[in-house]
């Protein structure tokens, strides 16, 4: 396995080998979360979406989510893939596999992986319709840091 | 003596540009952020920076080299 | 797609193919739980384990699941396949997809399919050690129904 | 006139057999259990009882033809 644990890539993403990351004879509960592009947001249909990504610091914020979530589920083993470029409906855009040796921490701490995602992570996407574009999270009445800052218990 | 900017989303959209080299450098993150805001007629209030990739406050002290990006509210996931 | 949403099989179970069961354009949340054999349990050394079903049944309380997700949660898809026969350690014995519009929806109703499988599902797994063999569950201080009946709010 | 028995795991191993054809039909579910543990000296305390696969209370009647599963704990997942 030569693949990080923690990744942004241009590729399509194999579910299967990110899960194959976590697998582990210890942990016989993994859960994954697959997000794809849908077709209606808002009642609004999409016709594909642009992801765009500070790279490095992406990758770097996806480590310090896993970092995190040792911390408060130390035996979890998490890997997470986070595709950017053009995505057309249906394609998937993260997949997140934690590993656990039971199942209640394998969900949760896989839920509080995506929550961090959408806090943390510098990854922005561009929805394109029929008739424009915009950049989600521009909207500044429905997303607003008032500390300046994303929030999140463990944000230092 | 200068830093590294960068833009993403619809802030590289509105500055025309991906990477700034300033080559002066400003004492604190609010000041460059008004200079910038000034400079290019935007606004950057929800604007998160970043100095060197990590997540920086409003009276963080910058030094030369340091690269400063931009960062609108995310929309990953 | 000829593979029925809930199913009972001898064969090595394919991730994605369970996943693709659910992966539908309106929904951009997909959670799969995957249960494999652990090697260890209470501390004691598994060398495989034999699951056994009442393979009708089985796929019918699958579908009642099913069911009573689409009851709690009306925009989910939901797909589970359970592996039976002897199993070794990391081998996949189930695999729960569920696909949502909103993600919320997709982790809670995933765990809500786990805990009822082992509420109402009839197949059992005995635990193979080097020294000796125990149907799972047999042991009546920890798994009594005091109302002769699996416990559950939906339970008829 | 005759009802159908399964027995699974552990009562598989206990009784020896997988499947029987009982050619008198008990009353009741409760009825049956009664029988089975006597004749084989088993506890069905905590077995449950699924009738044409479909668990049953101990006071449903039975009626010729059904297939009563005896259903120990079960351990799936």
């Amino acid at each position: 396995m030569s693949e990080p644990l923690f990744m942004i890539t241009e590729k399509p993403i194999s579910i299967e080998k990110v899960i194959q990351k976590v697998i582990r004879p210890e942990a016989g509960a993994i859960t994954t979360f697959i997000g794809t592009v849908r077709e209606l947001t808002n009642g609004k249909r999409t016709l594909f979406l642009q992801y765009e990504a500070y790279v490095t610091m992406a990758e770097k914020m996806l480590a310090q989510i896993g970092k995190e979530i040792r911390e408060k589920w130390p035996e979890a083993k998490v890997a997470i893939t986070h595709r950017i470029g053009k995505l057309d409906i249906g394609d998937i855009a993260v997949v997140i596999a934690v590993s656990t040796p039971h199942r209640n921490d394998a969900y949760e701490a896989n839920r509080y992986a995506i929550e961090r995602i959408k806090q943390i992570v510098p990854i922005w996407k561009k929805e394109h319709w029929e008739d424009g574009t915009e950049w989600v999270g521009n909207q500044l009445e429905t997303k607003a840091y008032p500390t300046g800052k994303p929030e999140g218990e463990d944000f230092i | 003596m200068m830093i590294t900017l960068l833009f993403f989303a619809h802030l590289q959209e509105a500055i025309g540009q991906e990477r700034i080299e300033m080559q002066y450098v400003p004492q604190t993150v609010k000041e460059l952020k008004q200079q910038i805001e000034t400079r290019y007629g935007i606004d950057l209030r929800h604007v998160m920076v970043a100095v060197n990739e990590e997540y920086a406050r409003e009276e963080q002290q910058l030094k030369p080299g340091d690269t400063v990006a931009f960062i609108p509210p995310v929309s990953g996931g």
